[in-house]
């Protein structure tokens, strides 16, 4: 199966739960939906045994805009497929998708821990990467956080 | 299935020398590539600072002594050089290079980690702004 | 007189300590050699006990001080005590008497104990670990080690070293016992905790084993109690397999011989399990060895 | 004492720390196993100590700085790390790289391939307590060692890559070095698979240990030369050509075992294939520049970057906002998606195989860690890092 189709047959996994597609690259298609439709997004591709949970990432959108931004990058073969979750900066809250996929879980509490995003249902809520000492409400990963 | 499936090697290893190389009584050649201690050419710098910028360690500082005349000075911190030759790379007119013979550059006290390049009076004029940017500070502080 | 001088310092206490460090320095420059290394230098054990000396000993707290202090100088004592039963040197052992062969083998294992019991003493998890492992260790390969040890005293019905020893001069019995001489040799390996039985000293899994708490004078003296053992327990088995030992040269050219079987034998394998030692020795070791003795009574009730 | 006793005899737990410094572990984690009585029933991890705070960093650098910040994550895949970064910058940019350059990258990257798996051979066998197979793969070592020195002129962090290209051109002699080492390291590397497939006392500590089926590794995530020893096929070389493998016919190493003897193996056997590719580029070397010119801003725009490190699939997600510094650069390592399956696989083994579970999936701990601070002491947190300054500070001016 060439790229395309299998960015398609991805596509299509998720329409229902589509908000927004983008293709930014030839192997890559990226895919806005709204935070309550994670998991069976996630769901729906793990059952169709398409690709595998290459990671994610958190991004800050800055204090203007308000807003997270969680990717959740699907591989298979080339074709990458990033399912887009937004989320409002002073409460982000996601659900886990470790019941679907464990292979999640450190990606997750890394996202927990460097960008303050509330994953709910994470078995591990304690410090995977920051010192035992680390300071409460400090997201390191966030654009206001001043590390000296 | 066997016992002993290295026997070969060691015994081979009884009638030869060690691999080790007892550094530094024994030394090998260093190789034409190697990127050691970085030099600075006065007459072909011509102070674009784009070393400055591309330097990932802040390790060079290009200093302009003489506006008129063109003429630079160069400070470089060892100790903070990655050697990584991004600087002799970004120099279009191949004003830096680096050492392919020295690289043991350790020492027991800072000074000698701070390189200065360029016309000696101006070396000169740079030390000693410098210690008096830095009673300045201790004064501060 | 003589046998104050004799204890003290040739062939007992001084010499013992002394060759007890060469042979370790010996065998660690062998593995290097083997192992295509250049290895330590030959005052490499000499400056570790120094150093070792000059260095504080601290006592963790939640320990017998009184047992964390006395184990080592036990040990140690035990070790050299043993020594003076052996032919050392290739001269006639200091004391001798019937069964000392017996008393000299309780003597060894009496390092292995402490070490045992020094790591049950301190509260450290690796140092328990190790010491389950240390006794585990002793309980297997000590029966067939001393089965093996005890083959040469019924062929030469006697249980008094000399007496083997001068026995074994007439009879090489590497070759009629070649069984008895494996077990011997690997459960001195065993009892020294070389590899491949090192586990009970694993540094990849548990640090140092049971002394991972040890530091200073205990540590040294735990270290020069093995050293000795290594030489002693190098004595016996050359002494009983290898033709005896009559004379000095005798002695360092079998000693060293079986110290470079032991170097090859080291670099040769992987660590064993615990649980792979144990099935080891009892499934293998013990019971080869009584098939020996089995074989031996067989062979000399048919010959009488 | 008296309270430990009464601790066994309540099956109470029994915890076996590893780490944060421990003679297993070359690089600083935490590990805590519990074990009734050599068994492993429990294990927990934790990491983070050498968390240098990079992926922040880069935010304050720009994007030529950052090249050799990230070059820096590892110091064994180095390289791949580099070139993972410029590969997706020079996609961000539009920039394409000239053939040649291409090829360079990708030699290195197997030469690095080499030198890691041999570093791995030597320290797993370490693990094991086979010092000798540990001393010889390393004397071995060397070989490619001195090869990666004399064609890029370190050891470490070669320093290979510039955005938009490559720093050195390989020359004839060069490649007959490369060539004569490779020779030397082949016949070498054949020799470790002998043993490591047929020494009996090794293979006691290697077969069946660790098994781990293809649903698992699939489940757990693993990725690189850990999942393909369970029979995961997959590999970026193969699967989404980067640098110059769209050339380069490379083929995949797989085993079904999914033990710790098949991770040997297959890292061995990727050690031919790395020959082979090795020897392919040099024959076909294209001709043609090294370097093309790379804007000092890039385009705004997201790109992901995957490339296949020694340890499996290292992906790179890189925004530009437009300026001479990147928005955000997540590097989410093959460690990463490892380390979990160790606290998974550790439960039901000896003890005793433990470092060798933790070796089997060549644990990065660098890699794995990348954004900030000291960790403090250990022993309930009794010292942090401020405390422990104060003392050295104190213990200091006691003595003066």
């Amino acid at each position: 199966m060439d790229t395309d189709t299998v960015l398609k047959t991805a596509g299509d996994l998720l329409a229902i739960w589509t908000v927004e597609t983008s293709a930014p690259e030839p192997n890559r298609l990226d895919v806005v939906i709204e935070a309550g439709y994670l998991l069976p997004a996630v769901r729906a591709l793990d059952e169709a045994r398409w690709g595998y949970l290459a990671g994610i990432t958190g991004l800050d959108l800055g204090a203007e805009a308000g807003q997270l931004e969680v990717l959740y990058h699907f591989c298979s073969g080339a074709a990458v497929v990033t399912l887009r979750v937004r989320l409002p900066r002073d409460s982000a809250v996601v659900l886990s998708i470790c019941d679907v996929l464990p292979a999640a879980s450190f990606y997750e509490r890394e996202l927990r821990e460097m960008l303050g995003v509330e994953v709910v249902g994470l078995p591990h809520q304690d410090h995977l990467f920051l010192p035992d000492d680390w300071p409460n409400g400090v997201y390191p990963l966030r654009k206001d956080a001043a590390l000296e | 299935m066997k016992i002993g499936a290295m026997l070969g090697d060691v015994f081979r290893s009884l009638f030869r020398r060690p691999a080790t190389r007892q550094y530094p009584s024994e030394r090998k050649a260093a190789p034409q590539r190697l990127r050691g201690k970085l030099h600075w050419d006065a007459e072909k710098c011509t102070g674009c600072q784009l070393c400055v910028k591309d330097c990932p360690a802040q390790a060079i500082e290009v200093v302009m002594m003489d506006k008129a005349d063109k003429r630079f000075a160069m400070r470089y911190h060892l100790d903070r050089c990655t050697y990584c030759a991004q600087c002799v790379v970004s120099c279009r007119p191949g004003a830096l290079s680096m050492s392919s013979d020295e690289w043991e550059l350790a020492a027991t006290s800072k000074e000698p980690f701070t390189v200065y390049y360029g016309d000696e009076a101006d070396v000169e004029r740079l030390m000693v702004g410098l210690a008096e940017a830095n009673a300045d500070g201790a004064q501060e502080e | 007189m003589s046998e104050i001088l004799a204890l003290l310092f040739f062939p007992g206490g001084l010499f013992v300590l002394a060759g007890g460090m060469a042979y370790e320095w010996a065998d660690r420059k062998l593995v290097a050699r083997l192992q295509n290394r250049v290895g330590p230098r030959w005052f490499q054990p000499l400056a570790d006990t120094v150093k070792l000396l000059a260095k504080e000993e601290v006592i963790p707290s939640g320990v017998n001080a009184f047992l964390f202090l006395g184990l080592p100088v036990v040990a140690l004592a035990g070790a050299l005590t043993a020594a003076i039963y052996v032919p050392l040197a290739g001269l006639n052992p200091i004391y001798s008497f019937p069964g000392d062969l017996i008393v000299t083998l309780y003597l060894l294992s009496l390092l292995t104990l402490c070490t045992g019991l020094a790591g049950a003493n301190t509260a450290n998890t690796f140092s328990l670990v190790g010491a389950t492992r240390t006794l585990t260790q002793l309980f297997s390969y000590e029966a067939p080690f001393l089965l093996a040890l005890l083959g040469p005293a019924l062929a030469a019905g006697s249980w008094q070293i000399n007496q083997i020893n001068a026995y074994a001069h007439d009879h090489w019995l590497l070759l009629t016992q070649p069984v008895g001489f494996v077990v011997a040799l690997i459960g001195l390996m065993g009892k020294l905790e070389l590899p491949p039985f090192d586990a009970p000293e694993a540094e990849t899994e548990i640090v140092a084993g049971a002394l991972t708490e040890y530091s200073g004078r205990g540590l040294a003296l735990f270290r020069l109690g093995r050293n000795v053992e290594l030489m002693i327990g190098l004595t016996l088995v050359a002494s009983f397999y290898l033709g005896g030992l009559g004379n000095p040269l005798e002695f360092f050219a079998k000693t060293l011989a079986l110290l470079l079987g032991l170097s090859f034998l080291q670099s040769l394998m992987a660590r064993l399990r615990i649980d792979q030692t144990v099935g080891l020795w009892w499934r293998y070791g013990a019971l080869l060895v009584l098939a020996q003795w089995l074989a031996l009574i067989l062979i000399g009730g048919l010959a009488r | 004492m008296t309270e430990r006793v009464v601790m066994a005899d309540k099956r109470e737990k029994f915890i076996i720390p590893i780490g944060p410094q421990h003679p297993a572990l070359k690089e600083p984690g935490h590990f805590e196993f519990t074990v009734d009585d050599e068994i492993v029933t429990d294990a927990a991890v934790r990491l983070g100590y050498v968390h240098r705070g990079i992926e922040k960093a880069t935010e304050s650098r720009n994007w030529i700085q950052n090249l050799y910040l990230l070059e820096r994550i590892c110091g064994i895949c180095s390289h791949t790390h580099a070139m993972a970064y410029c590969l997706g910058v020079e996609k961000l940019g539009g920039v394409t790289v000239p053939p040649r350059a291409q090829a360079i990258r990708s030699l290195v990257a197997e030469l690095e391939r080499i030198h890691s798996h041999l570093l791995w051979l030597g320290v797993a066998a370490h693990e094991a307590g086979f010092d000798t197979l540990f001393m010889y793969s390393w004397r071995d070592r060397e070989t490619v060692m001195d090869v990666l020195e004399g064609l890029t002129g370190n050891r470490v962090n070669y320093s290979a890559n510039l955005l938009g290209g490559v720093k050195f051109d390989i020359n004839g002699d060069q490649g007959d070095t490369i060539r004569r080492g490779l020779d030397f390291l082949e016949e070498r590397t054949r020799y470790y698979l002998d043993v490591v497939t047929s020494d009996a006392v090794f293979l006691q500590r290697t077969r069946g240990i660790g098994l781990t089926t293809i649903e698992q590794a699939e489940r757990l995530g693993l990725v690189g030369p850990t999942a393909r020893a369970s029979g995961v096929a997959r590999d970026l070389r193969i699967d989404a050509p980067y640098a110059a493998y769209g050339d380069i016919p490379v083929k995949i190493v797989l085993d079904s075992a999914g033990d710790l003897e098949a991770r040997f193996v297959v890292r061995i056997k990727e050690l031919f294939e790395s020959y082979r590719i090795i020897r392919h580029i040099l024959d076909h070397l294209p001709e043609g520049e090294l370097q093309t010119k790379m804007p000092r801003r890039i385009k705004a725009g997201e790109t992901i970057s995957r490339v296949e490190a020694p340890r499996g699939e290292l992906f790179y997600f890189i925004k530009s906002n437009g300026t001479d510094t990147p928005e955000r650069i997540k590097a989410r390592t093959p460690t990463m998606c490892n380390m979990a399956s160790v606290a998974v696989l550790a439960v039901g083994h000896q003890l005793a195989d433990m470092p060798m579970i933790l070796a089997g999936i060549d644990p990065c701990f660098s890699c794995n860690d990348r954004s900030v601070v000291i960790r403090q002491g250990e022993e309930g947190g009794a010292w942090t890092w401020e405390r422990l300054r104060q003392y050295g500070i104190d213990f200091y001016r006691r003595q003066s």
